[in-house]
């Protein structure tokens, strides 16, 4: 069903973990549906210079959330999100129709993570502005 | 690597015995007349068809003529469900919600050309609520129709109970069989069903074989019209070599049962004891007592059912997810839905099926490599961070 | 005795050939998983069932999305024309009356469910009078089914003048191609059919296995409902040895098309011709030109054909009466009956077919034997004597 | 389908023939029913001394036929007049359902001849009274 480079991503997936300190996170999905992701992005300069997630799923998902973080690190913000999930889908060498939604999956988490840490840098401002 | 591997999915297939197949071999390239022909070559063929009637018939407790020959499980659900459908007038189906898509799938486009579906309700070990069916039954019931054991939990239904009521009643009674004939002692008189399903390669015959016991003066039309074979009921040239697999195989299965269910249930139960001590909040469904002989079926919270599986691929082991169903995007399986299990519990929900071939090392052998597993995915898991943390996600 | 005979019975079954039963036998006891499990096991099942289906494609010049697997060509006809009729509100068939039971049962079953049936009418050389079909067919008219290749007098329908009609019709046009596919090239594209029953058993592949071609985007509902096999069209376990021969069968049908068949419609040529010249008052049924490559068809006047059967079945030739049909009782074939054959030839005809291990001297050997029998039964025979003394009995 | 004695009789038919100047020839059956016996009995003394038969017919047809005119070789008619289709099917061990009815044929044509030989032994002796 998968192929090699979706296989080796699911085997030894890259990036696992957790940052405690995060400057922002991501999560979608639930156990409802099967599969969750939550990311974690280290930025500076508007650059992700380190990125981490958690994966609650199939093969796909941990898969592509592995993929994901490789593409995502050093990458400058901007690039990331115009990141799509055929991106994903495609420098895994495709998925199986049934798991292409595994690809939104993981493109979703980094963005909301991105916007969390937007959020999070506009109320800093705010708060040093304030200051 | 294929050289290590441990086959623990013999619910979903097994291994043909070599016994067996060395029985089919002759027919396919010495003894491979048509055995609706007259000459030595249809002769030949036509005496290893009743000769595996007979050897099924004996398995089950049946008649010779109460057996047609099938192509598989599928085929006899779909036979018995709509054969009986079209040739009543009675426009009402009973069943149960933790069935195999054979039979729901057959039922559920019955009701699409009209008729009434009910389904006996599931207690959360995985067993029909018996109490419940006499007054499901109305004078429109055509058919009862619930599985003796379940392919994903392993359960075993009371058939036996339910068949006091179908008669008391005039109702029919059809079990699918598959997983139970050849792994257990089944007695079609004894359980009081009507129609029962059986299926070869489950129990170390070949696939694409298999067969409906019909008890005498049951009413029904064909699936398959045609050539008139198996009395009119079922067409189509015999499949020779694997109508003699399935005879042997039910030959050995009546000659081993009393070796092969104790074995095969001690290994089971010395696997789930292992697993809820090595692995914390494993959890086994469906009743323990109640069970095919090789079944365990387990739930690991806060991890996905394929990852499992792929990872324990790796490391030599062929299991299945909850659920054996080929419907790739179902994620969560119909009967622990039906057992109203925790969505967490069901999401990581595996099936270990022991067969004959499956010894106590293996056994040692997979607690092992489960536990590594599970705590790795667990460790990946944002679920199991919440829930060690006390929080709320789900 | 057996180790003498040969086997003129290839249109009833044929010998499965060794490197079929070789390609076969790695998935009875090694490569036994079930082709929807994930693990490896599933993988290699899985892997030959689509090398299979890519084979059969290849050798009928369809999709592979196009094959469903079933189990035989019995089922693919009742597949075809059940599920055809279940998915339309259209009412009216229109078949032959020389058809397998497969399809004239199937069809009959339909209407005692309040379907319409017509026949196109067949010439005395038991071929489809074409021009009669375009004025047949009404608005309610859902599918035109005619065979390819008459499992009885052997002769080869038009089957591309028929969809040259059905389509010019918008009505849909199912072949039973069971006794063409493998013995002759057949072409979807260029037959222009839209389903097609295809059986491996017929050309050197194993019994119990076969295939229905439906192009794309014809509508149809499932025979088998289960757990959503082959697009959730065929549900039912893989019988992946089956498939894996059937693959085989077509891969070897393919690569000696064109050296089967002109050798065996030479051989055929030579049998008929030794029989005109050597046995009086013998007669071949059926167009001698659009023909089974393999298929002689004869009429021996004055003896019957069962008594001719077994005699030379003594002498070791495996031949069939003119009817393959399994109803033992069913006297005279309803080809023949359809082709207005004199009762008297009916009754005395042999159908004999030659395949792929046969020889110019097995030919040789039963012209011989045929003419013995022939004289022997026709001396003993009432009918015989009248008609030499000029009495009319019949 | 038939078992050795059927298989034996058909194999090796006993008494084959045409008696030409038989006492009594009775006929059943017809070639569209597919099955038709021709019975041919020479008669001396209220006893069989001979009988031939011809058949067109199936394996159980001409096996019948055979066992039949064994069975009734050396009888006496009032003997055979009493024999049944049951008698010639347990002679021949049994037949295949399908094939009962063939027994029918091999008793009917023997009594047909012996009806057919009292009638000219009927006609003989009026001619000779005339005479
Ligand atoms: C309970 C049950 N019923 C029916 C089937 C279908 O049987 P088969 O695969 O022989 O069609 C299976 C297995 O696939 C099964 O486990
Ligand atoms: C023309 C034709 N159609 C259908 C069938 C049935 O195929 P199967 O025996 O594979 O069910 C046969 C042979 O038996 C046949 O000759």
């Amino acid at each position: 069903m998968y192929n090699e480079i979706i296989l080796d991503h699911f085997r030894k997936p890259r990036n696992v973990g957790v940052i405690e300190d995060a400057d922002g996170v991501g999560e979608v999905g639930n156990a409802v549906c099967g599969d969750m992701m939550t990311f974690y992005l280290k930025v500076k300069d508007d650059c992700i210079v380190d990125a981490r997630y958690q994966t609650f799923g199939c093969g796909a998902a941990i898969a592509v959330s592995s993929m994901v973080s490789e593409m995502i690190k050093g990458k400058k913000i901007q690039e990331v999100m115009e990141m799509t999930h055929k991106d994903v889908s495609n420098m895994l060498g495709g998925l199986p129709p049934q798991k292409e939604h595994c690809s939104n999956l993981g493109i979703d988490a980094v963005k909301k993570a991105i916007e969390d840490y937007r959020a999070k840098k506009a109320c800093n401002n705010t708060s040093a502005v304030q200051k | 690597m294929e050289n290590k591997r441990v086959y623990f999915d013999n619910a979903a297939t097994t291994m043909v015995d070599r016994r067996v197949l060395e029985h089919m071999l002759p027919f396919f390239s010495e003894h491979y007349g048509n055995a609706s022909s007259l000459h030595l070559e249809g002769i030949k063929a036509y005496q290893v068809v009743e000769w595996s009637r007979n050897q099924l018939a004996q398995l089950v407790q049946a008649q010779p003529e109460e057996i047609y020959f099938t192509s598989g499980g599928t085929e006899s659900n779909n036979f018995a469900i709509k054969g009986l459908a079209r040739s009543s007038k009675k426009r009402h189906i009973i069943t149960s919600p933790i069935e195999h898509p054979a039979v729901l799938k057959t039922a559920q486009s019955l009701a699409r050309e009209g008729f009434t579906l009910s389904f006996l309700p599931i207690d959360n070990k995985g067993i029909v609520k018996v109490e419940e069916l006499e007054s499901m039954i109305t004078p429109n019931t055509l058919l009862v129709s619930v599985m003796l054991g379940n392919n994903e939990v392993g359960t075993i239904q009371p058939l036996k109970e339910l068949s006091l009521i179908t008669r008391s009643k005039g109702v029919l009674l059809h079990s699918d069989a598959v997983q139970a004939v050849g792994n257990m002692p089944v007695d079609v008189k004894d359980l009081g069903v009507d129609l029962m399903s059986i299926s070869a390669h489950k129990f170390y015959g070949p696939k694409g074989i298999g067969a409906l016991f019909v008890r005498k003066g049951t009413n029904l039309l064909p699936l398959l019209d045609g050539g008139e074979h198996e009395q009119g009921k079922r067409s189509g040239t015999y499949n020779t070599p694997g109508i003699a697999g399935l005879g042997k195989a039910c030959e050995i299965a009546l000659q081993e049962m009393d070796e092969f269910v104790p074995r095969i249930s001690t290994l089971r139960d010395d696997l789930i004891n292992k697993i809820l001590h090595q692995i914390p909040e494993a959890y086994i469904n469906g009743d323990l007592k109640n069970r095919l002989p090789g079944n365990v079926h387990l739930s690991l919270p806060y991890v996905e059912g394929e990852a499992l599986l792929l990872r324990l691929d790796d490391a030599g082991f062929a299991v299945s997810t909850g659920s054996a169903c080929s419907a790739h995007n179902l994620k969560i399986s119909h009967v622990l839905k039906a057992m109203s299990t925790d969505v967490l519990c069901a999401q990581g929900s595996l099936r270990i099926s022991l067969g004959r071939h499956n010894k106590q090392e293996d056994i040692d052998a997979f607690v092992q490599v489960l536990a590594d597993v599970a705590r790795d995915l667990r460790q990946m898991s944002p679920l199991y961070r919440a829930s060690k943390e006390g929080d709320r996600h789900v």
